[in-house]
């Protein structure tokens, strides 16, 4: 029997985004698990809201009875479901990525619990969302796989809608004696 | 030319060519096109809407009610635009609106002869007679007087975009209260928005000669922009006006950007924790006989056009300024532009008419011993107060109230998120607004313990001046926009129409572009005055967004075309494209409809994908159906209580259909449930509810009954899902999977199995949506492509078909199969669908009670039925409605039923159809008539059993 | 544009959430309730001008279905839903 | 004294000086033989017949605002009867017969322009169920057809049918005597007429108190003064909750916020009305050249009479896939309105539990176009008694029977339909 097929994606996204801005779009396959357990059970592995990264192994608990996790599985009493098909992970990389995409997503990505916990799941631009990253120039987008090519299509719509000149669209250099509050 | 040698923000380094109807004029950056219009001379730029009356340039900001233009540039024209909000650029084509043949010489002023005749709400007492004139004749004319300008009907090439941004404060106006406001959050760690709607900062202090902190007026706002600049905790939006105020701190902004920027406006939805609205006020005119001929200005305009833009508006100048010090500063400006002073009204002096056809010639007044007085002039500034702009405060439905003492709609004191400061709450003079504005910031900050409350004194409002002036008799203007005079509102009050909302509606007063900025305070005196009642006591209309009016394209964003909604594909989708496929989109998703052949049509296709699925093999893509993952010891109790059906003895590898009732008992949806453990279930739902049962079923396991141990996964998109179905889908299915166990007996009908077909992890449901023996192959959908690709060519023997839903559908009708939308349609019990045996008589359910209701279990209700013409071969029109009697003379019959799906079916031979009866299933044989007046037929039909096609289902078993 | 407090995910815009109604008392699922005390229960009331409980699901958050109480006649949200 | 082109030139002679009160102010009486809780178009149009029809007059109409302030002046004054169950249809259909010569009746121009109506179907499936509608209506004496293709375009040249869109425009039904009709007009006609035939219209007069012995309406509490009658009617849109609890009376609805807006008025740009059926948006262009837009509603219980900007953007984003053109215009107003909407999104017509005291209510946002209907029966039955045939499938007692009247088949959730 032949080895396991190689997995198609969902979109052309490949490469750099038109318009200005200087970003990356890529879609990269995610294989992904939804672990499911009484809140207080996956409060021992993983507080609501937070991501933990150590090795091959990624969890993202930003459900109450639920973690999303890829990678080795730890024990635990939960009840497993594969879902990674069902979701298609892109990277979107540049110097303004989390600032382009904090424009058009609901929630705003700068607050103060959002910036520490650096992971969240909202809404951009009639799409749901999840989004995680380590640094801003690095964020990892996940889309239902169905509403991929959509996804895509509408980023770059927006990506060209953007000046390098627009003041309101980029951060400012930081006046060193600004207190460390940027909006 | 009127242009000062000498002064104004201006870069007279730079001229721009612009015409005004053809003819070629010039500015400088820095102008707007009112002052490079009244830099070349050019007063008469509009006719009023009703009488057709010369208008000129009255202001210098969004309070503009006459000065309306349309202007063409690179993207197209763009009709009703002030002509005080258009900064000038090159090449712009301006030209004037609703005048024929030309603003000089426009026919329609004869109108002004009409006089009373068409005073206000004339057009309710007439155009009656006769019946239906009013449509035929009569509205045709008076739609081709209304309205402005004309719409460009060519599509908008401009980009747009739809923002959003949060922060700390935002400010709302760059004058002295908002830089000062602005400046002192800033620095105090805030993160603040300073927004401003002119494509400068400074608001008044661009023309104001007052000394502040020892700078002039301009150069202390340069200082506090400089401020602003060098802050990273500050964004500074001009050419940004904040049109609206919504919950919960909400502000909605538009931005033009500048020529040459990527999108032509971009939409603004800004979050602040607090919002200081330093809008300033708008200047009152006078109401008195004339008071609309070009060359009558409002004061502050006149000062705004020499000092800010360096233009005289005129040449010898009556003044009409009631305050006093305001009085003084104007004719200190009209000095400063060299234009003489033909008169100083004093207090107490009554206006009696203006003179000049297409422009002012001069004034005629009674001073205050009475005398009459003629004084030539051109120019004319007047003042009767100022009006603070609180328009985006009182949007959220707080109410303003009259004071006396400023003679004007005060907001009142408060401390919700959005916090009137400097003109907008009536503080006039600069340096009490830099201190209100400095105050309010604290006190923000403090609420927002970013800073210790230093509870500041604010200013208090500046009481009006007690000199008025008196008016005499004759068309006085109390809305310049749609010519409603004093007479009008006298006449509305006269008529009954006495709440300021109904003057309001019977006058048209405040409803043009300009919604009343500088006519509403004058309306609510002229109400009191007519009606003998307290200014305070006539209250104010509504206020609504937008403060003023913003581009469509700029708040619809990106979302035009095919972006409008997110579209969904199936994990199938490219593979379907490479064999033919013709998509279309229904609801969220793009779907396969049908696979033609080349030169084929629609029908052609379908009669020859249905025939191979009946006659051999066919593979349809069943992907965009919800699929949820259900575990958990009370999974099969949960399952239970939702659905209607009774499956208490499903085993592993087995599988169920099920029937879903709402809460009222009416069916909400069907689907499949396939046990795959005791304690872990596979559940399907249709493609049009997928998303409502997903959010049902977390409701229900969340909410309802959280005590039930069960876990939900959504899994819709995990799995592609390709249906093979005929007769050789056995084969197919032995063909991919040789280890897989496909016998009749190991995989019988409603079952599942999984395991490895052709190298990929399968999941297998043997159920049947179009009455063939058919597999559903699901498989993780990133191996779709090689699913695909396998089915395809292993299914080549048996001639494989891919078909689409347009076939599919026409199996199923064959079937009697039911379909959401069409025989699903949110009023049917399980009884009218035939499925009222499958409703357990032994637990309960949701939608068991209220499906108990009389209504629900009554006699005769509509029942689903099969149809075939009683000739046997005569087409049945879809859409037809079923009635016992024929049509009468008038074509109409009382209808016992309607018809949800009609097809000529290839594997019967004959038309056929499904309905709804009234007591149909006592009906069998009966024959009836299927009336369509759209198809222009009325068919007999005889009333057959729902299922035409394999009644007892041997096929399924294959 | 409501500004709804997800327990769990915090202050989100009314776009993140699909409503649910208002909350019902239901009889419980126990095979006793007759139709005529369900309608009473589900059909009517719940339509106050001031605080109402009712649902949302954050269906573009935590997925989880909240109770909210908020006034009707102003938006505004009562925090911890006394009525 | 009637309205007509030479009353107008008599008193343009006299400076306008004599013309009469449309509405007057009465005095309050402190008995009278039917009570119409509401004074907008619906309860206007009530006193209006039951003074027309069977000579009642002693009759008072309390208006808590200002008459025509709620919904009345806050609809897109669209007009129509495009609706497929036969008890919405035959209702609506009657409206819009009265429409055609309302405006002589009432010598008030209520300006009603039959300028088509026009409801755009997105597939072929979609245009399927939209030739049932069709068929429904035809069968009952209607007229109503269905376009495609050139003959679609012909009838909407403004309608830009050919360049790809989110979802297509497959074709539409079309009613020809659909149309617009002044709402403000509506209020002001009715009042007037009523006013003469002396019926007592009291603005600024909410009511405070519904007084119910023995089952049996006894009298109407007012700040005015308090009414004694036997007979009246709820007639108040959006505070339909409120003011029927006054007395001890449930309603099965919820009252839900729903937008509309205006853009700049422009010279005649639009001629039909139509409708984009992908998540509602309906256009149309007024006689004083605004084009005025609106949607579905906000989706959430609401008195607010404010709602999300976002609905408005789903308005224009699907007006924009019909007339292009209209991205170059500009947004001049937005408002809302509170549309009480039952549990099958239907209106409930008739006789209460309570004996004397009628209910219309539950209209939603559809209410307008049905106004001289709802107040030509809803006068008969306060006038005898008798429940008139067209009113009885939306009885009150309808949701504990399980005889709903769902036209959208959207079910027991108010905020859906």
């Amino acid at each position: 029997m032949a080895d396991a097929p190689e997995i198609t994606r969902a979109s052309d996204a490949e490469g750099f985004l038109p318009g200005p801005l200087g970003l990356r779009l890529d879609e990269e396959f995610l294989p992904l698990t939804a672990l499911n357990a009484k809140p207080e059970v996956l409060d021992s592995l993983l507080p609501f809201g937070r991501m933990h990264q150590d090795g091959a192994t990624f969890l993202l608990r930003l459900w109450p009875g639920t973690i999303w996790s890829s990678g080795p599985l730890s024990a635990g009493s939960y009840r497993a479901a594969d879902i990674g098909h069902g979701l298609t992970r892109f990277r979107l990389r540049g110097v303004e990525a989390l600032h382009f995409l904090d424009h058009y997503t609901c929630a705003t990505l700068f607050a103060p619990h959002i910036r520490q916990a650096r992971c969240i799941r909202t809404r951009l631009g009639g799409h749901d969302a999840t989004l995680w990253w380590h640094n801003t120039r690095d964020v990892h987008a996940v889309v239902y796989r169905s509403a991929a090519q959509s996804f895509a299509d509408h980023l770059r719509a927006l990506a060209l809608r953007h000046d390098p000149a627009d003041p309101s669209t980029y951060p400012r250099p930081v006046n060193p004696g600004a207190p460390d509050r940027r909006g | 030319m009127r242009r000062l040698p000498a002064g104004g923000l201006i870069d007279r380094s730079q001229t721009l060519h612009f015409t005004f109807d053809g003819e070629m004029m010039t500015g400088h950056p820095g102008d707007t096109l009112a002052s490079a219009l009244l830099a070349g001379g050019r007063h008469l730029v509009a006719r009023s809407l009703k009488y057709h009356r010369p208008r000129g340039i009255m202001s210098a900001g969004l309070e503009e009610p006459s000065a309306m233009v349309t202007v063409r540039d690179e993207t197209g024209s763009t009709p009703n635009l002030k002509v005080t909000e258009v900064p000038l650029r090159e090449g712009l084509q301006v030209s004037s609106q609703n005048a024929l043949p030309s603003l000089e010489k426009d026919r329609a002023a004869a109108l002004g002869l009409m006089g009373k005749t068409i005073s206000a709400g004339f057009y309710y007492k007439t155009f009656m007679w006769p019946q239906g004139a009013w449509h035929q004749r009569f509205a045709r004319l008076i739609r081709q007087a209304a309205g402005h300008g004309k719409v460009d009907p060519s599509p908008d090439p401009a980009l747009y975009d739809k923002r959003r941004k949060s922060c700390d404060v935002l400010v709302i106006g760059s004058g002295p209260a908002g830089l000062s406001a602005a400046v002192t959050a800033a620095q105090s760690g805030a993160t603040v928005i300073l927004m401003e709607q002119d494509h400068v900062l400074g608001g008044s202090l661009l023309s104001s000669d007052a000394t502040l902190q020892g700078l002039s007026a301009q150069d202390w706002a340069e200082d506090a922009e400089e401020a602003l600049r060098v802050l990273s905790n500050v964004t500074v939006m001009p050419r940004t006006l904040a049109f609206g105020q919504y919950d919960h701190g909400l502000v909605q902004a538009v931005e033009t950007l500048p020529e040459g920027s990527s999108c032509q406006a971009v939409f603004w939805k800004i979050r602040a924790k607090r919002i200081l609205l330093a809008a300033g006020a708008i200047e009152r005119p006078l109401v008195f006989p004339g008071n609309d001929r070009p060359g009558i200005m409002l004061a502050g305009a006149v000062r705004s056009y020499i000092r800010r833009f360096a233009v005289a508006p005129g040449r010898s100048a009556v003044v009409a300024v009631a305050d006093p010090q305001e009085r003084a500063d104007t004719v200190a400006a009209l000095r400063e532009a060299g234009i003489s002073i033909a008169a100083d009204l004093p207090a107490g002096a009554r206006l009696l008419a203006t003179q000049g056809k297409r422009h002012l010639t001069g004034l005629a007044w009674r001073d205050a011993q009475g005398r009459k007085q003629r004084t030539p002039c051109d120019l004319l500034a007047m003042s009767a107060g100022w009006m603070p702009t609180a328009h985006l405060f009182a949007q959220m439905g707080e109410r303003l109230s009259f004071s006396d003492q400023t003679q004007s709609l005060l907001p009142p004191e408060t401390d919700g998120p959005l916090r009137p400061i400097g003109g907008a709450r009536a503080v006039l003079d600069s340096a009490d607004c830099i201190a209100d504005g400095k105050a309010a910031a604290h006190q923000a900050m403090a609420e927002l313990e970013m800073h210790k409350h230093l509870n500041l004194s604010r200013p208090s409002p500046a009481p009006a001046s007690a000199e008025v002036f008196a008016a005499g008799k004759g068309k006085a203007f109390v809305d310049f926009q749609n010519d409603v005079t004093r007479d009008d509102v006298a006449l509305a009050q006269r008529e009954g129409y006495r709440d300021v909302e109904l003057t309001k509606r019977y006058t048209t007063l405040g409803m043009g572009s300009d919604q009343g900025k500088t006519s509403w305070t004058n309306g609510v005196l002229e109400i009191a005055a007519l009606s003998g009642r307290e200014a305070a006591e006539i209250g104010h209309t509504t206020y609504r967004p937008p403060y003023s009016p913003v581009s469509l394209g700029a708040l619809v964003g990106a979302g035009t075309g095919m972006q409008m909604t997110p579209i969904l594909r199936t994990p199938f989708h490219s593979g379907f494209e490479k064999l033919g496929c013709v998509f279309q989109t229904s609801g969220d998703w793009l779907y396969s409809r049908y696979f033609p052949q080349p030169g084929e049509t629609m029908a052609q296709a379908i009669e020859r994908e249905a025939r191979a699925v009946r006659s051999s093999l066919g593979c349809v893509d069943m992907s965009t159906l919800g699929k949820i993952d259900v575990q958990g010891s009370d999974a099969l109790e949960f399952l239970s209580r939702l659905y209607c059906n009774n499956f208490a003895a499903i085993k592993p590898g087995r599988l169920r259909y099920a029937l879903m009732l709402r809460e009222d008992g009416y069916v909400f949806d069907d689907g499949t449930i396939a046990c795959l453990g005791a304690e872990h279930f596979l559940v399907t739902a249709t493609t049009a509810n997928a998303g409502s049962v997903w959010r049902h079923m977390q409701k229900c396991a969340q909410v309802e009954w959280p005590e039930l141990d069960v876990s939900l996964t959504d899994v819709s998109d995990h799995w592609a899902s390709l249906a093979i179905a005929g007769p050789n889908a056995r084969k197919l299915l032995e063909a991919l999977g040789p280890d897989f166990e496909a016998s009749r007996q190991a995989f019988p009908f409603a079952a599942v199995r999984e395991g490895q077909l052709d190298g990929l992890p399968a999941r297998v449901f043997s159920v049947s949506f179009s009455g063939e023996l058919s597999y559903e192959i699901n498989v993780p959908a990133g191996f779709a492509e090689a699913l695909l690709a396998r089915v395809m060519e292993r299914g080549a023997e048996w001639n494989i078909t891919p078909y689409g839903l347009e076939t599919l559908d026409v199996l199923r009708i064959e079937k009697g199969h039911l379909s959401v939308g069409t025989e699903i349609d949110g009023r049917r019990t399980p009884g009218d669908l035939g499925m009222g045996g499958m409703v357990s008589k032994k637990k309960d359910f949701l939608g068991r009670a209220l499906l108990q209701r009389p209504g629900l279990q009554a006699e005769g209700r509509e029942q689903l039925v099969g149809l075939v013409p009683e000739d046997g071969s005569t087409i049945i029109p879809y859409a037809a409605h079923l009635s016992d009697s024929e049509l009468d003379a008038k074509g109409c019959a009382a209808t016992i039923g309607h018809l949800t799906a009609a097809i000529e079916s290839p594997s019967l031979g004959h038309p056929i159809a499904l309905g709804f009866l009234r007591d149909g299933r006592n009906r069998i044989g009966d024959v009836l008539w299927a009336h369509s007046p759209v198809a222009g037929a009325s068919v007999r039909v005889r009333v057959t059993a729902p299922c035409f096609y394999d009644p007892e289902g041997e096929r399924l078993h294959g | 544009m409501l500004l709804i407090p997800c327990p769990h995910c915090g202050l989100r815009e009314e776009s993140e959430f699909t409503y649910g109604g208002p909350c019902r008392d239901l009889p419980a699922l126990d095979g006793q309730s007759d139709a005529g005390t369900w309608s009473q229960a589900f059909h009517m009331g719940k339509n106050p001008r001031g605080p109402l409980r009712e649902l949302w699901y954050h269906s573009s958050g935590c997925e989880a279905w909240i109770e909210v109480t908020r006034d009707t006649a102003s938006h505004e949200i009562i925090p911890g839903g006394q009525t | 004294m009637g309205y007509s082109a030479f009353s107008i030139l008599g008193h343009a002679l006299t400076a306008n000086k004599h013309w009469q009160a449309a509405v007057g102010t009465p005095e309050m009486r402190t008995s009278y033989d039917v009570v119409i809780i509401g004074g907008g178009g619906h309860g206007l149009a009530t006193a209006y017949y039951l003074a027309q029809e069977h000579g009642i007059t002693n009759v008072a109409v309390l208006e808590a605002g200002w008459i025509g302030g709620g919904n009345t002046a806050r609809n897109t004054t669209i007009v129509r009867s495009d609706y497929l169950l036969n008890s919405s249809f035959r209702l609506k259909d009657f409206a819009l017969r009265l429409w055609a010569d309302l405006s002589r009746d009432l010598n008030f121009n209520l300006m009603y322009e039959p300028r088509g109506y026009v409801d755009l179907a997105h597939s072929d499936g979609e245009l399927e169920h939209f030739t049932l509608r069709a068929n429904a209506m035809r069968l009952g004496g209607a007229e109503a057809s269905i376009l495609t293709g050139d003959a679609l375009q012909e009838r909407v040249p403004e309608l830009d049918m050919a360049s790809p869109k989110r979802f297509p425009i497959a074709g539409a039904l079309v009613q020809e005597a659909g149309g617009v009709v002044r709402h403000d007009a509506v209020a002001w006609g009715f009042a007037r007429k009523a006013s003469q035939a002396g019926i007592h219209v009291f603005q600024n007069c909410p009511v405070t108190g519904i007084e119910v012995r023995g089952g049996k309406l006894q009298a109407i509490e007012t700040p005015k003064g308090r009414i004694a009658c036997g007979k009246a009617l709820i007639s108040v849109a959006g505070a339909s909750t409120q003011v029927a609890a006054l007395a001890g009376l449930e309603l099965p609805l919820n009252s839900v916020n729903v937008q509309a807006f205006v853009t700049e008025p422009v010279k005649p740009a639009l001629d039909t009305v139509v409708n984009y059926n992908a998540g509602y948006s309906y256009v149309s262009q007024t006689s004083k050249g605004e084009f005025v837009l609106g949607g579905a509603t906000d989706g959430y219980s609401s008195f607010a009479r404010r709602g999300s900007f976002e609905r408005i953007e789903d308005v224009l984003a699907r007006a924009l896939q019909m007339f292009p053109f209209l991205s170059r215009l500009r947004l001049m107003r937005h408002w809302s309105g509170i549309a009480d909407i039952p549990m099958d999104g239907n209106a409930i017509l008739g006789p209460t539990p309570v004996e004397g005291l009628m209910i219309n209510a539950g209209w939603g946002y559809a209410g307008f176009k049905a106004t001289p209907a709802v107040g030509h029966q809803m006068a008969a039955l306060l006038a005898t008694g008798q429940l008139p045939e067209l009113l009885q499938p939306f009885a009150y007692e309808r949701f504990a029977l399980g005889a709903e009247q769902d036209d959208a088949g959207a079910g027991p959730y108010p905020w859906l339909h």
